[in-house]
């Protein structure tokens, strides 16, 4: 109950579209600089001065794709059942867009780590595709979030699917995990993890550097293109209640009375 | 408890008394498996290394199908909306109606295996685990598939949207089910699967109520 | 003394505002009736009293204590009936009647609630052969069969012919004698013996109050 | 042909707006596929013997799930009954509905198929031969798939009944298109079996329009 | 002279005579209301009309010749308005009523159709938006967007305020004084000039005739 106060407290103030535009409009530039620059960075370590691996060759190229990739499949489902529980417990309205703008790029990313994977294994375990634990948890992922897209826009009203598609994300996350682990728990081929470890990255430098830098432009990218698409989201939201107050007529839309409501608590 | 029995026992009379639910689930379980003879080849000794994931596949498909109308009907007729305005939790509710419809179709399917197995030529040592599995894999399937069924109601499409929401939950039961029995006909002892399948059910027996009941106030919001 | 009110409700749907700034009270004994042109939001404010939908904002109070509070609590206290009678084909109108009566504590006889209106010949027929207005007479029977505190009845004389009419007004009567609450939606007259009427027009937001 | 095509249109129109719908029963048929890889164990080479047979038995699952709602919507919000009473034949309007299925789920289910055959280490002698068999196959399947879809309108289960209705049908069309694949891998000549199919499809091209619009009248008869 | 008349129609509906020796007939510009209570087959008699239903016993001709010999001939003569809209709630108002109008083969101008009922503000506005109202007129603009002679309409006020039911009578006037007929089934009034009325209670078996 007073986590639930608290929470209020918080995310209250974000409520309001317009204040949220606002902020979107100052951090937007900043992240589009920030991709930009890490992977122009991430990529001259990676393809040019970083060394080739002795035992993959320069096939260990692809990691720098691969693995930032499959970081942010993860990252990202996580962000979007966070966002849907804010919106769910709090009926928060922009945490509700954030968890509809995330799926698409997540499953992107999970497509890029199913693809650079595929990619990768064909020269290291000689074959595009096995049926293993770390893969198949992936390949889950991927279908987690084609069912929440699917499930969001399968309603005449969009609230009532972000409302639904919200529940499934919070019961997909249990896969998370299994992801993260499942390479401890079972033995596969894939490689356990040797970057985010309890006792330090067992990675030699040239390698994690650009690894670094790679994961940051994915992250930058992630919050350019999810703020890009909330902005596409609420103008969206303004068409649809202007269609409404066309067919209607009379009452303001949701937008507009919750900009009065939150101005008032300011 | 009064309520759950009530909800249970009012959902077994709709079944038996409108017919042909039951029935029709074990002739879809029974024709499933039936179409591999079919796309595989008759051979017994292809046929009878497949078999126990066929006959499971099946009946994860059957689940599946039967459980588009789960919440479906009472939702359209105004009952659904009574349901969540009696004075007992709805999750109760959800459970009551997630085992009447494992006792009308589960159950069913668990009776028709036998028949498959030897069907589908399964070697004798599989056919007790195989029945062992589904017997606790298949209460695991409806749970899991009353979320999905839940969260399309009012949907503008149902049944393939509930198979892309419900089947990848699904694959953790196959997997552990099925490599269960292909540990028993291979003699490897089978205990650890059957105990994460029962955690998987203790894990989804208090969770998909849950989740089951939240979906369906969220549709009622309507 | 049981005490039902709402206070400074606002409500959306779908992105629309239906009404704000609503309030109610009523007591033991009395009669609300809900009017309004249609989509001015009287289902909806039905809908909100009953808990299946929650206000955006503003408090529903049973006796001072917010609904949402204790949801199961409140539905002990409520009767309600909506659009869609629930009345499934295949059971008889009987079983239909038990199954809902055995939900709640208090069961009363089902017989007295057949014949309160009219429908006690058709205890037997399955409700696949009731025509609409016999199905919301088996609707308005179920409430009788279980009694409960409060009545909330949205568009009640739907498809009732005059003398099923008179035996809802009755009922209601009675209801309130004993104590009882009741809040109806209704587009026709129905006699409410000093009802108070809420008018629902009364809290549309328009264009230059936003 | 004018209304042929303007229906063919409309079809489309809808399914591009109200979304997904290709892309739902693609992710069904690939999931459907996926199961087998659990159920069976992910040896490469049990994989490859069973991959066509898998592959078109999902196919046909696909097929069937997303033929439920067919005529269903259209059936309930009254446009059907207005489609029967247009200034020309029933049977061109069914046809028409048939074609923008078959565009709209046979199609990417065709596009989708290379994938699998990935995914299953199917040999690549098969592979031609599996698309070219899928590619004469699925118009058939849509086609008798029809009838059922027009058989259940109004009914109160959907899905399961029309499977029952429909599987039945569809097993001519899997055993040709599978042992037609299996020839192709084997090496021997498949033009027989193709011939087959394309004798099957030439036949379901006037009947199934025929039936399905006589039974789209039964329907409307309430 | 189109002339349109039906002979001793007898209709059974799930095991029941809904009436029996029914008999009408009507030409160029006139029009013709049915009536009776619930249930006594209003829609019944309008969908064998349409030749979506069979008579059980006798004929419904058009111009002396059986509509069941040539049903797409009769389709293209008629414009049939049920009870569902048929409007498509992803295709855009204009959308929805140009795909019907093009499966005719005299299809006219759109907009004026949309304006007749005055809904030509709507025309880009998805179906979902609408009101049960707006779709009513939606539905009745696309039997404007292709001319047809006989329209044959099941409670087509249902849903309409009072502005647009006087759209409604004024198009009806149009049709009929270019030669078209109506045949209407309504519980309320609509103002037809010298409209014929059928009450199907008339044609009602009662216990002791059948
Ligand atoms: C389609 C196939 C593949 C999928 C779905 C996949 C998925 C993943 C995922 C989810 C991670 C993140 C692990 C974590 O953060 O704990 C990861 C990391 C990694 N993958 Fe893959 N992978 C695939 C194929 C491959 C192949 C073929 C290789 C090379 C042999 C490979 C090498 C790696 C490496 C080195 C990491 C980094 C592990 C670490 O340092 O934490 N992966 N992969
Ligand atoms: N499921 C829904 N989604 C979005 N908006 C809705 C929904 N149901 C109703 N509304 C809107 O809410 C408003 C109030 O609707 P409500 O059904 O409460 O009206 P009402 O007063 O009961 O009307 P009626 O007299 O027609 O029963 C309407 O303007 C309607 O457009
Ligand atoms: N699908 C059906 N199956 C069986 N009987 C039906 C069906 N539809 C209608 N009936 C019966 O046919 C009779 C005539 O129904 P119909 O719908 O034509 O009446 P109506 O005059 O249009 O009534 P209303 O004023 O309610 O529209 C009714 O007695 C009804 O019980
Ligand atoms: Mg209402
Ligand atoms: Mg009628």
């Amino acid at each position: 109950m007073y986590l639930y106060k608290f929470g209020k407290m918080i995310f209250h103030k974000y409520a309001n579209p317009t204040r949220f535009l606002k902020l979107a409009s100052t951090i937007q530039p900043w992240a589009a600089a920030a991709t930009i620059g890490f992977l122009l960075a991430g990529l001259y370590f990676a393809l040019l001065s970083s060394p080739g691996d002795y035992q993959q060759g320069e096939t260990v190229r692809i990691m720098y794709i691969h693995v930032p990739a499959a970081w942010m499949a993860m990252f990202c489902y996580t962000a979007m059942a966070a966002a849907a529980a804010v919106g769910l417990i709090w009926k928060h309205p922009v945490a509700e867009l954030a968890a509809r703008a995330t799926a698409p790029i997540g499953a992107c990313f999970t497509f890029l780590a199913l693809f650079t994977g595929s990619l990768w294994g064909k020269p290291m375990w000689g074959t595009w595709w096995v049926w293993d634990a770390r893969l198949t948890s992936v390949l889950i992922l991927f279908f987690l979030y084609l069912g929440y897209m699917a499930l969001s826009n399968a309603f005449d009203d969009p609230a009532r699917g972000s409302k639904a598609s919200s529940i499934l994300a919070l019961v997909g996350f249990v896969n998370v995990p299994i992801i993260k682990f499942s390479v401890d728990w079972w033995n596969t081929l894939h490689q356990p993890a040797s970057v985010i470890k309890m006792d330090g990255p067992a990675i030699h430098a040239s390698m994690l550097i650009p690894l670094i830098l790679m994961a940051f432009a994915f992250k930058a990218f992630y919050i350019w293109v999810m703020l890009m698409r909330i902005r596409g989201e609420i103008n969206e939201g303004k068409i649809r209640a202007l269609r409404l107050r066309q067919v209607h007529g009379g009452p303001p839309s949701r937008t507009t009375i919750l900009e009065k409501t939150t101005e008032g608590a300011r | 408890m009064n309520t759950f029995i009530s909800i249970v026992r009012r959902d077994l009379q709709l079944a038996m008394r409108q017919g042909m639910d039951s029935v029709m689930v074990v002739a879809f379980f029974i024709l499933a498996v039936m179409l591999f003879p079919f796309g595989v080849g008759p051979e017994a000794n292809i046929l009878a290394r497949i078999a126990a994931g066929v006959i499971w596949v099946a009946a994860l498909l059957s689940s599946m199908l039967s459980l588009e109308r789960l919440f479906q009907i009472d939702y359209e007729d105004g009952s659904l909306e009574l349901l969540a305005l009696q004075p007992c939790a709805l999750e109760i509710t959800v459970m009551a109606k997630i085992t009447a419809h494992w006792l009308t179709t589960g159950l069913p399917l668990l009776i028709a295996t036998p028949l498959l197995a030897v069907f589908m030529s399964l070697p004798s040592d599989g056919f007790w685990a195989l029945l062992f599995t589904l017997a606790i894999g298949t209460p695991s399937l409806s749970l899991i598939g009353a979320i999905g069924a839940a969260l399309i109601l009012g949907s503008r499409r149902g049944g393939v949207l509930l198979s892309l929401l419900v089947l990848p939950l699904y694959i953790p039961v196959l997997i552990f089910g099925v490599s269960a029995v292909d540990g028993a006909i291979s003699g490897l002892p089978i205990k650890a699967h059957l105990l994460i399948m029962a955690g998987l059910l203790v894990a989804a027996l208090p969770l998909c109520p849950w989740a089951g009941a939240g979906a369906i106030k969220q549709a009622l919001e309507t | 003394m049981a005490l039902f009110s709402g206070e400074n409700i606002l409500c959306f749907r779908g992105e629309r505002t239906v009404f704000a700034d609503l309030s109610f009270r009523i007591q033991l004994g009395e009669a609300l009736v809900l009017r309004g042109p249609n989509g001015s939001g009287k289902s909806t404010l039905l809908r909100l009293m009953a808990g299946l939908l929650k206000p955006h904002d503003g408090t529903i109070t049973w006796d001072g204590e917010n609904i949402s509070d204790d949801p199961e609590g409140h539905n002990a206290h409520l009767h309600y009936v909506g659009h869609a009678d629930a009345v499934k084909p295949v059971l008889s109108v009987h079983e239909n009647i038990v199954f809902w009566a055995n939900l709640r504590a208090n069961a009363g006889p089902i017989e007295a609630a057949l014949d309160a209106f009219g429908i006690g010949y058709l205890t037997d027929v399955p409700g696949r052969f009731l025509s609409a207005g016999q199905k919301r007479r088996v609707n308005l029977a179920r409430i009788l069969a279980s009694p409960a505190e409060l009545w909330l009845l949205d568009e009640p004389t739907t498809a009732l012919d005059a003398e099923a009419i008179s035996d809802l007004e009755r009922e209601i009567a009675t209801h309130r004698a004993s104590g009882g609450m009741v809040i109806a939606s209704t587009h026709t007259e129905i006699g409410l013996k000093d009802a108070r009427i809420l008018n629902l027009d009364d809290f549309r937001l328009t264009e230059d109050a936003a």
